[in-house]
């Protein structure tokens, strides 16, 4: 983002740093204000919106879409996700057309990476596999409308929110003639004269407690900083991706470390960022966790972003 | 060895917006050709001593990025017209084939050089095309469609008068089937004889347009 | 379809002002059609597309890929948001009084969120307010609303179960509710009679849809005026 | 290479005649130009002018594999090429804003009125349906381009046969025209477009613009309605600022615009049958000769209008230089052989007319003597004098019109009657 | 820069019409003497390639080869590699020569690209060819290289034996799986060995036509005009492309001679190996 700032205050800033003060009053290692509502969109299986700080905002949908795949090679499939990551031009006119785009695979590389062992992290996310070569793919996809910094912390957050939203109708299937299977959606015995179409269809979650968080850190002078502003990112020496995912209870094992951007960094310096992160990220994945939980169910489609 | 040349049509200034264009149809296969004139062309593609030539051939379906008409046309081009006198331009010429009912690469050229006459390009020599097939050892002259299906060898001669003896000289070919050599010589020979009669064409149309253009 | 009478529109509710690095910027909705659109003020753009006696309008529509019922892999770029781009390029060219900016480009970014129906009539409200908020000069707030006709019945405000392939359907934009006719986009054969009921219950509709969409600029203005002093 | 602008004096001229109501080709307002229509030899290729715009238009079929959201509809391709032939300011391959408005505005017409009937083209659901490609190729531009490229397209589209199909278990056996009468594609309805010039605020009308009107306009709307009454298509061109009102009557113009045009298309298509059925292969656009100007919806009178020095001169140079020539019947054009037969020539309809017969007897007759000296038997020159005198008397009466050329008038008048000219002279 | 360079650049008709008169070519070599031809077989990839080098030209060509049904479309299909010294209206123009050649059936009969079961019979599926054509360096025309190297790679093809496992009488669309490749494989039969040879005319001061065999780029440019002859078997010409004009025919037979005994040469290189 075009933040221009003269010399001196970026001295400012960083002298603030390296005492573990900045300029809103945070610490090094806290995030901004994060608001996250789940089911905003009628239209998706599963969708979820987070707002970081006031300023980046960031929508993810998700769809299911039924997949055949050769079921013989059973070791390597895929894992079932799809990700894309896309930067509406909103957020600022350099991303007008083709603008955004780069970034934009980089960020989806990023996810997918990070989700690549899906199948020991969501427990339950065996059941997809429908019998004899049919399973359900799940597209996800997150808009980016407003940018303003830190924008993987708010993906992530983002991708975990909608995957808990995510509501997968049950499946019965039948064999039919020719090879191919007939799919019905299974719904509740309800005698009487209800149409067949009103029933909701019973589904499922997936268990996304052990869903990895993606976060930045980045080195600003001697000092590692968290969910960065658009300020700070323009002194920014060096960026870390640094991927968690909780195994028990409070200790996290790191996913993946993505270099992002050029700069030197040292082996300690690495070491010391990810010892960081994984403080920071344990307050927020319980907060998350919480957060999750006690969203009371609002009537899907309430208007949002007022 | 002869048969018999289709009579040809040609309307010249058929269009609005073209410098020089050309109607020009031989038996039932028809090309529409048009030149637009020595004018300024992009900077990255200029060429300092002489024009740049842009010829394209579209037939009427298909995508027409690239046509192997489009080579021998261009060549025969540059041997006959002096494209030093123009240079940092370039001269944009249009063929449609319109309707294609057997030599149409003969057509074309023939199409080419009226356009060209008609835009007023100085020619070195004159130039017209010839389409010569061999069916079961017959060697034929301007070949129908049905004819062409039926051969097995095709020759395309491009026939420009000299330009001191002005007698009739082959300044491009494109031969494709198995053809001994002295067949070969035949078919230069039969395409020297045509071109006679297509120069006597082209004489007869032009004088009829400029007659009447200047009266 | 959905409960409501054939010349009643869906509950819009707007928001304007909310993206910060944006001139201006609204969110509209139309019932279940939510589009977010941000313009970005009259500056110095591309020199290809400079123009010396007005100012020149890029605009670009992008869907969301989850925002149809059917997942779309790329959110624009495909021939259909290009149309829709130049055909609001189009409209505001003549609503905006461009020639107060000579040598200059107004960028206009519209994304629906998700899309139930008669996006293109959501786009240009959302648009048009949008504009309001950066004051950037205009003729008038362009109000637009998309309506079919059922058996010479019109009805208007579709919505995408409505909007099937049989029902002809005119979106009709026009400024400020007067009878100047910005845009007009026909679907579908439609018969010569039903014309001209068709367009006179677009043309109330849209002065309806314009009062809402200047209460609303009202209201923003009202607030922000402390601020501006 | 670049358009000379229109120039300032130019502008003013052309907009104080339009509001006084005249133009420089003698239009009213509210005149249409002369249509010509003429339908090729090979099937589904047809070539329309209006004026001086002059627009071909080829369709083709060929197999390919479905979308896969909709496995059984057949696919229509539409493409455009502008050809500097046209306007020198266009370039090969290259489809600028113009190109891409205009192949938009085409599928709008063609494609999404579901003009065609989309089912009918599924060989087998899912692996193999037909695609048909409509290419259109603008050959000279003065206007109203759109209304040329549509007219063309839809006559096309009437006169274009598809090969017959016959599925077999693990491949589809495509005929040539020789094996399987080649089926027509049906078409529910056919929609015309017309191009209306508006001017200040759109208070004045002005109907088929040429190029240089279309420059100083303030815009234009594009409206496509067919026979039965229905608005196809409606499009509002640059910034332009209408009242419902305007926009209605510009539809009714259109609307009986379209009729006449339609009746033009359906006896276009009816003649060329006739005569495909008496096995008489036209050829086509060989053949278009200019001579014939089309009387438009103007009283015969008009015909001899005031001669002004360009419009006669004109006449005449298409006169003297097209050199009329006897007609010789040419042998039948083998429309898209199928490379499958390679057979598929030999037999031939045996009722070719005796021209063929005569032209095939002079091939084996000659004998592969090759004369040196430039006296050879080649009866070009004869030919050629033999012309000459016949020309001298500049009598139209061995004049041959094969283009299958129909006169429209709104109002039948006795003297003006429909002229099917279709009088075949053989020599 | 000597003063021959600065020579060649002002006037390079007269430079090299020095070289024409007396018969050698700048380099020494006489101006009938054909350039080396070195070809390798077999060594990238695909059912069949070769690598050729000739004089200073070098190209790969590779053929993959696929099975599909029987079908009237063309067996064949090229595909030039992009590279900077080859413009894309070039190698479309190859393409088209090489296209046009297969379709003639200069290289290869259409019946014996129809695939075998290991007893010999013909199978209703037909083998696809897709020739790739790498090249590495470029100068002057590229035809004979092209023309060659596809020779090479055809000779060097070896095609697997099919097993179709369903009963003949079986109408039911074959399935993909129902194709297995078999290890035993057999050469292709090749129909016509082709040799292609470019010669370019040049007219010296007292305009006497000189016949150079291929000519590169800066030489074409000078000649008055190029023709390329491909010779097929019993010294048929299969292709003659000529671009400028040529006074009288015997050039064109002494260009025919020369090509005939170049074709013999490289059949017998290739029975060798």
């Amino acid at each position: 983002m075009e933040v221009y700032l003269s010399d001196d205050e970026k001295l400012f800033l960083i002298a603030g740093i390296e005492d573990n003060i900045r300029n809103d009053g945070r610490t090094c290692a806290d995030f901004r204000q994060v608001v996250l509502e789940q089911g905003v969109l009628t239209g998706t299986n599963g969708s979820c919106r987070v707002q970081l700080g006031h300023t980046t905002d960031v929508l993810a949908g998700i769809k299911l879409e039924l997949e055949s795949f050769d079921k013989d090679s059973e070791k390597n499939t895929p894992p079932p996700f799809k990700f894309f990551v896309d930067f509406s031009a909103n957020a600022s006119s350099q991303f007008a057309g083709k603008g955004g785009d780069e970034y934009a695979e980089e960020l989806s590389a990023a996810l997918t990476t990070a989700y690549s062992n899906s199948y020991d992290i969501l427990g339950n996310l065996k059941k997809v596999q429908l019998a004899d070569g049919y399973r359900w793919k799940i597209y996800v996809d997150v808009t980016v409308l407003q940018w303003n910094g830190s924008v993987i912390d708010a993906i992530s957050l983002g991708v975990i929110g909608a995957l808990h939203n995510l509501s997968i109708p049950e499946v019965e299937i039948s064999p039919d003639d020719g090879g191919k299977v007939s799919i019905v959606l299974k719904r509740p015995r309800t005698g009487g004269n209800v149409r067949d179409e009103e029933v909701p269809v019973d589904t499922w979650k997936l268990d996304v407690s052990r869903c990895p968080l993606l976060v930045t850190v980045s080195k600003i002078g001697t000092g590692n900083v968290i969910d960065c502003t658009p300020e700070e990112e323009t002194c920014i020496r060096s960026q870390l991706w640094v991927g968690l995912t909780p195994i028990s209870n409070n200790d996290f094992e790191v996913t993946c470390v993505k270099q992002v951007g050029s700069g030197l960094l040292e082996i300690e310096s690495v070491n010391e960022m990810i010892s960081l992160s994984s403080g920071a990220v344990k307050g927020l994945h319980s907060a998350l966790l919480h957060r999750l939980k006690t969203e009371e169910y609002r009537k899907p489609g309430h208007s949002f972003l007022l | 060895m002869s048969g018999r040349l289709r009579e040809m049509r040609c309307e010249l200034a058929y269009l609005k917006n073209a410098d020089g264009s050309v109607c020009f149809s031989q038996g039932a296969t028809c090309i529409w050709a048009s030149c637009s004139g020595p004018g300024d062309i992009h900077r990255a593609r200029a060429n300092d001593e002489k024009m740049v030539l842009d010829v394209s051939f579209r037939a009427n379906t298909g995508d027409n990025k690239f046509h192997p008409l489009n080579n021998i046309i261009t060549s025969t081009l540059e041997k006959v017209i002096n494209l030093q006198l123009f240079p940092h331009t370039t001269q944009v010429i249009t063929l449609h084939g319109i309707q294609d009912d057997g030599s149409i690469g003969a057509a074309a050229l023939n199409a080419t050089c009226f356009a060209l006459l008609d835009n007023g390009l100085p020619f070195d020599t004159i130039f017209c095309g010839v389409t010569i097939v061999r069916i079961n050892g017959e060697l034929i002259i301007d070949p129908t469609a049905k004819q062409e299906s039926q051969s097995d060898a095709k020759i395309l001669l491009a026939v420009c008068r000299n330009r001191t003896t002005s007698a009739p000289e082959i300044c491009a070919s494109d031969t494709i089937g198995d053809l001994t050599i002295d067949e070969l010589e035949n078919a230069w020979l039969l395409a020297k004889q045509t071109a006679l009669s297509i120069f006597e064409f082209y004489r007869v149309s032009l004088e009829r347009k400029h007659s009447t253009d200047f009266c | 379809m959905d409960g409501r009478r054939p010349s009643q529109i869906r509950n819009i509710n707007t928001r304007l002002g909310l993206n910060r690095n944006a001139e201006g910027s609204c969110y509209i909705e139309h019932g279940n059609t939510k589009v977010l659109c941000a313009v970005y003020g009259p500056y110095e753009g591309k020199a290809s597309k400079r123009l010396e006696n007005r100012c020149s309008i890029v605009c670009q529509y992008s869907a969301t890929t989850f925002s149809g019922l059917e997942r779309k892999n790329r959110p624009r770029g495909d021939r259909k948001s290009t149309e829709i781009s130049r055909l609001l390029e189009k409209a505001f060219e003549s609503v905006i009084l461009t020639d107060s900016f000579p040598r200059s480009q107004i960028d206009i970014f519209c994304e629906v969120i998700q899309g139930d129906g008669s996006n293109l009539a959501a786009c240009i409200n959302a648009i048009s307010l949008a504009l309001a908020d950066a004051g950037i000069p205009m003729k008038g707030i362009a109000s637009a609303v998309t309506c079919g006709v059922i058996e010479g019945k019109p009805i208007v405000d579709l919505t995408s179960r409505e909007e099937t392939d049989l029902l002809p359907r005119v979106t009709l934009a026009t400024i400020s509710g007067r009878d100047e006719v910005v845009l007009v986009e026909l679907q579908n054969r439609l018969h010569i009679d039903h014309l001209n009921t068709v367009m006179e219950t677009a043309k109330s509709t849209c002065a309806d849809v314009y009062e809402c969409l200047a209460v609303v600029a009202q209201q923003h203005i009202r607030a922000c005026a402390p601020i501006l002093g | 290479m670049r358009t000379q602008p229109l120039t300032i004096c130019e502008k003013t001229l052309i907009v104080e005649s339009l509001r006084a109501g005249k133009r420089l080709d003698f239009r009213s307002r509210e005149e249409f130009r002369n249509v010509k229509l003429i339908v090729g030899s090979e099937i589904g290729t047809a070539i329309c002018s209006i004026g001086q715009t002059k627009v071909i238009c080829a369709v083709s079929a060929e197999i390919t594999e479905p979308s896969s959201m909709r496995p059984q509809k057949g696919v229509i391709n539409i493409d455009v090429d502008l050809s500097p032939m046209a306007n020198y300011s266009h370039e090969h391959d290259r489809m600028g804003q113009k190109g891409m408005e205009l192949t938009r505005l085409l599928e709008l017409i063609i494609r999404d009125s579901r003009c065609i009937d989309v089912e009918s083209l599924c060989i087998r659901a899912g692996k193999e349906v037909w695609k048909i490609k409509v290419d259109v190729r603008i050959l000279d531009e003065d206007g109203s381009i759109l209304d040329c490229a549509c007219l063309a397209a839809i006559t096309a589209l009437q006169h274009f046969k598809r090969p017959n199909v016959t599925l077999e278990p693990h491949h589809t056996l495509v005929y040539s025209e020789y094996e399987k009468s080649p089926i027509p594609l049906n078409i529910y309805h056919m929609p015309i477009c017309t191009t209306i010039g508006l001017l200040d605020k759109g208070s004045t009308i002005i109907i088929d613009p040429t190029e240089k009107e279309s420059e100083c306009l303030d815009g234009t709307i594009v409206v496509a309605c067919n026979k039965r009454k229905e608005v196809c298509a409606l499009h509002q061109s640059t910034n332009l600022i209408l009242t419902t009102k305007q926009i209605e009557n510009c539809v009714k113009l259109a609307m009986s615009r379209a009729e006449e045009l339609s009746s033009v298309v359906i006896d276009v298509i009816r003649q060329d049958q006739r005569e495909r059925s008496a096995f008489k292969r036209p050829s086509g656009f060989a053949i278009t000769s200019p001579a014939i100007i089309l009387n438009e919806n103007r009283v015969v009178a008009q015909q001899i209008r005031a001669p002004i020095k360009m419009e006669i001169e004109q006449e005449e140079i298409e006169e003297e230089e097209s050199e009329k020539q006897r007609q010789a019947y040419q042998s039948s054009v083998i429309m898209n052989e199928n490379p499958l037969r390679s057979d598929g020539v030999k037999q031939e309809e045996i009722d070719e007319e005796q021209m063929i017969d005569e032209q095939l007897a002079n091939i084996q007759q000659s004998v592969n003597r090759v004369e040196l000296d430039n006296k050879q038997s080649l009866d070009r020159h004869g030919e050629i004098q033999e012309v000459d005198d016949l020309l001298a008397g500049l009598g139209d009466d061995d004049e041959e019109e094969e283009s299958t050329v129909v006169t429209l008038g709104d109002t039948v008048d006795e003297e003006d009657e429909i002229v099917l000219v279709a009088k075949k002279k053989r020599f | 820069m000597t003063s021959s360079e600065i020579f060649r650049v002002i006037n390079p008709h007269g430079y090299f019409d020095k070289f024409f008169s007396n018969g050698i070519f700048p380099d020494g070599r006489h101006i009938l003497s054909s350039q080396k031809l070195v070809f390798k077989q077999g060594e990238c990839g695909g059912v069949g390639s070769s690598i050729v080098t000739f004089g200073n030209v070098t190209i790969s060509c590779t053929i993959e080869a696929s099975v599909s049904l029987e079908s009237d479309a063309s067996l064949v299909s090229v595909e030039i590699a992009e590279t900077q010294q080859l413009d894309e209206k070039q190698s479309e123009e190859y393409c088209g020569i090489l296209l046009s050649l297969f379709e003639k059936e200069y290289f290869v009969k259409r019946e014996s690209m129809k695939c075998r079961n290991n007893s010999g019979e013909k199978l209703p599926l037909d083998w696809v060819f897709k020739i790739v054509v790498k090249v590495l360096s470029v100068d002057g025309d590229l035809l004979d290289s092209l023309v060659a190297a596809v020779g090479a790679a055809l000779k060097n093809t070896k095609l697997p034996t099919i097993v179709l496992n369903r009963g003949l009488e079986d109408e039911s669309a074959i399935e993909k799986t129902q194709i297995l490749v078999d290890e035993a494989n057999y050469h292709l039969e090749i129909n016509n060995i082709l040799m292609s040879c470019t010669f370019g005319i040049f007219l010296n001061q007292e305009n006497k036509e000189i016949l150079i065999v291929s000519p590169d780029v800066e030489i074409s440019n000078v000649c008055t005009a190029t023709v390329t002859v491909i010779i097929g078997n019993d010294s048929k010409i299969a292709f003659c492309r000529q671009r400028g004009s040529i006074s009288e025919f015997q050039i064109l037979r002494k260009m025919t001679e020369i090509t005939i005994d170049r074709r013999n040469k490289f059949v017998e290189a290739l029975q060798k190996s």
